[in-house]
């Protein structure tokens, strides 16, 4: 079967420091992935690996196939990313936010698309307000309005149960579960580890940068 | 001065370095040669030029800092056009080398221009009367080394390698442009400084003399950016070596 | 899905900034008040020579300009480095290349309207005669708007991600625009003032060579800025 | 647990002012470069004529003495800016009067030390005489950038919040500073060329009287602006 | 007996936008308070507002007798804040940011007690790096340990679960159970209710800004 994620002896450096040591391991397109490790061992640097948002100082990593930072053009639009940082315009609105995006991705009837993601992620009533006003929760809500309206192949989920309350928080788990039915691989990094096994198949624990068996 | 001969030396140099960066032999003695060789020439050059040339028809014996003050701004361009020459290699693959060169060619080149700015400054004194003066050819030589001062403040104050590595070499190519500008300044706008001049118009010694000063420069700048960039490597390896496989086993008490 | 082509999603970029210069209105008002303000500065700071004030009119234009352009660009990449939105952008995915172009565009435009805001008040100030060569001075304007905009593209987005970011983006820009602003000043000199061997043309050319350079360069090298690896 | 007194407070935040500016080392040095550009343009800008070059050489000075200070203000609270680092000091509790003397104290000695650093670059630039008065020049820089810090710090504490803040700073901060620049003009002039009606002393006076004008009156609202209400 | 937080009728508005709608409630000193409520229900504007941090619009707010805007000087050093914003210098290393701290508060010893707090927060073997390079669960960490060191009266948690790694979740419960035997009355904004309820006496639940009984 094909390879969602196959990592080859990837590492990263920031500076002097590696925060990824020589990481090797494949998923399975389809299949979940569940990353878990202390504070600072390294998972969102592995995300944002993924996501090409950075790319490894050493290794290969490759992602639907393709080599993530040779041919990052081809694999952009398969991936998506819910992280620390929102990537949001705090100067415009939620609607506009949505909206940007869905004009640059070609989606078609992008008025009425955003105004029903926002009304499922229960942020319909703020659709005009600028994000500087919204509250944490409110930020991360749009946060994967914009991912579910990307529909990628492989969902990055960076502790996307923090800041959610707890309806949120069944929503997101309903989420998941539906990206899972559509086939798309969800890499799901949380400090919730019973939840979070609950809803993967495989898991990778870090740490220090390095895969460990947890114990 | 031919326009082909600034592209031979500049060839001749890549050459050098690049041989003496990838032919580990020649590595512990080259550079001690050609310093050797340098410093030997500047001691002739000495005499040359201070003794042998004859003096300047204007400007009679003052204008004998010619012989330093010329080959130092050409060996300022000459590294530039080096850093440039990296820059682009470092865009197009990815390369600590390159990387490591660019930073040494530029540093050099500054020194260099910084030198030959300030000796300009001096000759300007006797002859023009003033430390300094509203020339094109200076302000865009002074430029033009801002534009490097700030791309090494760039290098310095960016710690991540690889943006480092990336950011700079842009701003390699941008400041890059200058460097035209300083050549041309001459004639785009009507000024003091001296418009480049032909060897025929010129004393046959003078030619020579000058010539003798520009190989001596080269040889010290060869040296300089051989040994800067041998820093620059070893600053970066020891960040270089990828982590051991295993973890390193936590001590047992 | 059609993705939008290279000039379309340049035009996203470019509609984006001016949703968000609409929400705060703040750019255009700010840099209009602080070059007018530094534009009285410099007659203040000269003294009350009316001849002299007149001859360096073009300097002080386009010195305010510049200033002015320092802010302006700061400010739009500003926008872009909180919440990491750059890195958003591009991984949506957006070409990095429209956003250059799309930035370009905005900035260009941006400070070519604060130029011509200007023009009246160096009449007022220093007194110059703006009728002698309108045509050929709105021209200049806008070549020299655009020569500030292409480098300073590429430099403000290199800032906007590095420490100290407000100081490091006119140690880089300045030392690469003096050239484009003296042939700017000397152009602007000529439609300003008679020209009697005809200058104006040759200025003109450089600064379109200039143009042509630094957008070129500049698009090469914006993907690279843009991305981190 | 004795908590430090107003001063002590003071100097604690200057100090760590100074922890931040030594790791980055980025101010200082991309300050003092970024004026000597700014130096080098005007004359670039105005043209080659000495005797004018040298006669505005003080207005060249407080201007690039005034550009290099909005960027450097700016940083200073950017700094505060992030993780609402500004308002954890104010709950820490530190008085934010404290606050107020540690930044102008440390934006006031940036900028002196700044200032002391152009002159030899007006030497050669401008070819003035620093030998005539040089004891009063040093002291007009100082009234001078003092003058400068404590309106800006004002600001700057006000435009590190609002939007659009890099463009807001010189917009509110310049008007209020022109009377200064030009009382600072005037002085430096009298210490460079000769003052046969000795009017150096009233200048003097005056900047002296707009440092404790500003100083108290910056006092006295900087704990209106440093906390939210 | 004396009270925590007496509020009456204190009411926020942002622009044109109630955060807060004239709420009425009391906490006795030593008693711990659970807050809960949808996202952008109000709690961070509350604890920011017992925090000092900014005031109500209307309203009268008092924390241990203090009225929160007219005698916050005498407040302030009764009241410790971790919310979503950090107060973190990022060019300073964690080490330099508690330090000052300290300094302000006049610690006796600063050196020794920031060592032992890092130490206790696990974050002394990056005691030197400067808080940008740091990731998200330690800054949460260094927040804290802040925190610890006010070892204020009134403890203002904001999602204090949030980032942290398990371990470092059950050592945050064991923190505020610390807190608590120490007198300290404890406002925790939290999502995760059980847990929560566990930890504190009462409860106040917000929706729109208003005091609702949970259902
Ligand atoms: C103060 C700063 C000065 C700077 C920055 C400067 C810069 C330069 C540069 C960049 C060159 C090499 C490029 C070329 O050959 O065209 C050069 C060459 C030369 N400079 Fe200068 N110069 C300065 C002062 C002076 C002064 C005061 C004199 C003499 C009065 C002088 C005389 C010359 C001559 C004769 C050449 C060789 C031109 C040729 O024959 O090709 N320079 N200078
Ligand atoms: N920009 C950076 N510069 C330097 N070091 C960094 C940078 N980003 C991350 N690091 C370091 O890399 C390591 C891994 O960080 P990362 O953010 O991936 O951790 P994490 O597993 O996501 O932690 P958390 O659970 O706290 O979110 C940490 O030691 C961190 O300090
Ligand atoms: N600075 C601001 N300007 C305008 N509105 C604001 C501002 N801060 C908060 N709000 C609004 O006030 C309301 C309450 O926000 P608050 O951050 O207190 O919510 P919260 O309960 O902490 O939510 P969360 O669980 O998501 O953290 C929200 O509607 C929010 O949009
Ligand atoms: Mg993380
Ligand atoms: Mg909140």
């Amino acid at each position: 079967m094909a390879l969602a994620l196959e990592a080859l002896d990837i590492s990263k450096r920031f500076g002097a420091r590696w925060a990824l040591s020589r990481l090797s391991f494949t998923l399975e397109a389809g299949r979940s992935l569940l990353l878990t490790g202390h504070n600072g061992s390294g998972k969102t640097t592995l995300l944002r690996l993924i996501a090409t948002a950075s790319f490894p100082t050493a290794g290969v990593l490759k992602v639907m196939g393709y080599h993530s930072q040779d041919e990052r053009e081809a694999l952009r639009p398969l991936v998506g990313l819910v992280s620390h940082a929102s990537f949001h315009y705090e100067d415009l609105s939620a609607a506009q936010n949505l909206t940007l995006t869905a004009k640059f991705l070609g989606v078609e009837q992008p008025a009425s698309v955003v105004t029903g993601l926002l009304d499922r992620m229960g942020l319909v009533a703020r659709a005009d307000s600028p994000v500087r006003q919204f509250s944490a929760g409110m930020r991360k809500r749009l946060a994967i309005a914009r991912l579910l309206m990307r529909a990628p192949k492989v969902a990055l989920l960076d502790e996307p149960f923090g800041e959610l309350d707890p309806a949120g928080i069944a929503q997101m788990e309903g989420l998941i579960q539906e990206l899972q039915r559509q086939g798309t691989s969800v890499v799901l990094a949380t400090h919730l580890v019973e939840q979070g096994q609950r809803l993967t198949h495989e898991r990778l624990h870090l740490e220090g940068g390095r895969k460990v068996t947890p114990v | 001065m031919t326009p082909i001969l600034p592209l031979v030396v500049l060839a001749l140099v890549v050459a050098a370095i690049v041989g003496h960066v990838a032919v580990p032999a020649v590595r512990p003695w080259a550079w001690k040669a050609v310093g050797a060789l340098g410093a030997a020439m500047l001691v002739s050059l000495w005499y040359f030029g201070l003794y042998w040339a004859p003096p300047e028809q204007f400007m009679s014996d003052v204008g004998r800092i010619l012989y330093v003050h010329v080959p130092h701004v050409w060996m300022a361009l000459l590294a530039f056009t080096l850093n440039v020459g990296c820059a682009v290699a470092y865009l197009m693959k990815k390369s600590w080398v390159t990387d490591a060169l660019a930073e040494s060619a530029a540093e050099v080149g500054v020194y260099f221009g910084a030198v030959g700015v300030m000796m300009g400054s001096i000759w300007a004194r006797p002859t023009w009367g003033v430390w300094w003066d509203w020339d094109p050819r200076l302000i865009s030589t002074t430029v033009m080394l801002l534009a490097y001062v700030g791309y090494l403040a760039l290098r310095s104050f960016t710690e991540d390698p690889e943006r480092r590595a990336t950011w700079s070499a842009a701003a390699a190519i941008l400041s890059y442009v200058s460097l035209p500008i300083v050549w041309f300044s001459v004639r785009w706008w009507n000024s003091l400084h001296q418009v480049q001049s032909n060897p025929s118009t010129v004393d046959k010694p003078m030619v020579a003399v000058l010539r003798w000063g520009a190989v001596t420069m080269l040889c010290f700048l060869f040296v300089f950016i051989v040994k800067r960039y041998e820093i620059a490597r070893s600053r970066q390896t020891a960040a270089m070596e990828l982590p051991p496989l295993e973890a390193p086993r936590a001590e047992v008490a | 899905m059609k993705r939008p082509s290279l000039l379309g999603a340049a035009w996203l970029v470019l509609k984006k900034d001016w949703q968000i210069e609409w929400r705060t209105r703040a750019r255009l008002t700010a840099i209009i008040f602080f070059s007018l303000a530094t534009l009285l500065l410099f007659s203040f700071a000269m003294g009350p020579d009316i001849v002299t004030l007149r001859a360096h009119a073009p300097g002080y234009l386009w010195l305010g300009l510049l200033f002015a352009s320092v802010l302006s660009l700061g400010e739009s990449f500003r926008v872009e480095a909180e919440n990491q939105a750059l890195t958003g952008l591009v991984l949506t995915p957006v070409e990095p290349r429209a956003i250059f172009i799309g930035k370009v565009l905005g900035n260009a435009s941006l400070l070519f309207v604060l130029s011509l805001v200007l023009l009246p008040v160096a009449v007022a100030l220093y007194d110059v005669d703006l009728g002698r060569d309108p045509l050929s001075l709105v021209l200049v304007l806008f070549l020299g708007c655009v020569g500030i905009s292409a480098p300073g593209t590429v430099y403000s987005a290199i800032s906007a991600n590095a420490r100290a970011r407000d100081v490091m983006l006119p140690l880089l820009l300045f030392p690469v625009l003096v050239p484009l602003l003296l042939a700017a000043v000397s152009a602007t000199k000529f439609t300003l003032q008679p020209d009697p061997q005809e200058q104006l043309g040759s200025w003109l050319k450089l600064l379109t060579a200039f143009d042509l350079i630094y957008l070129s360069v500049g698009f090469l090298l914006f993907p690279k800025v843009a991305e981190e690896d």
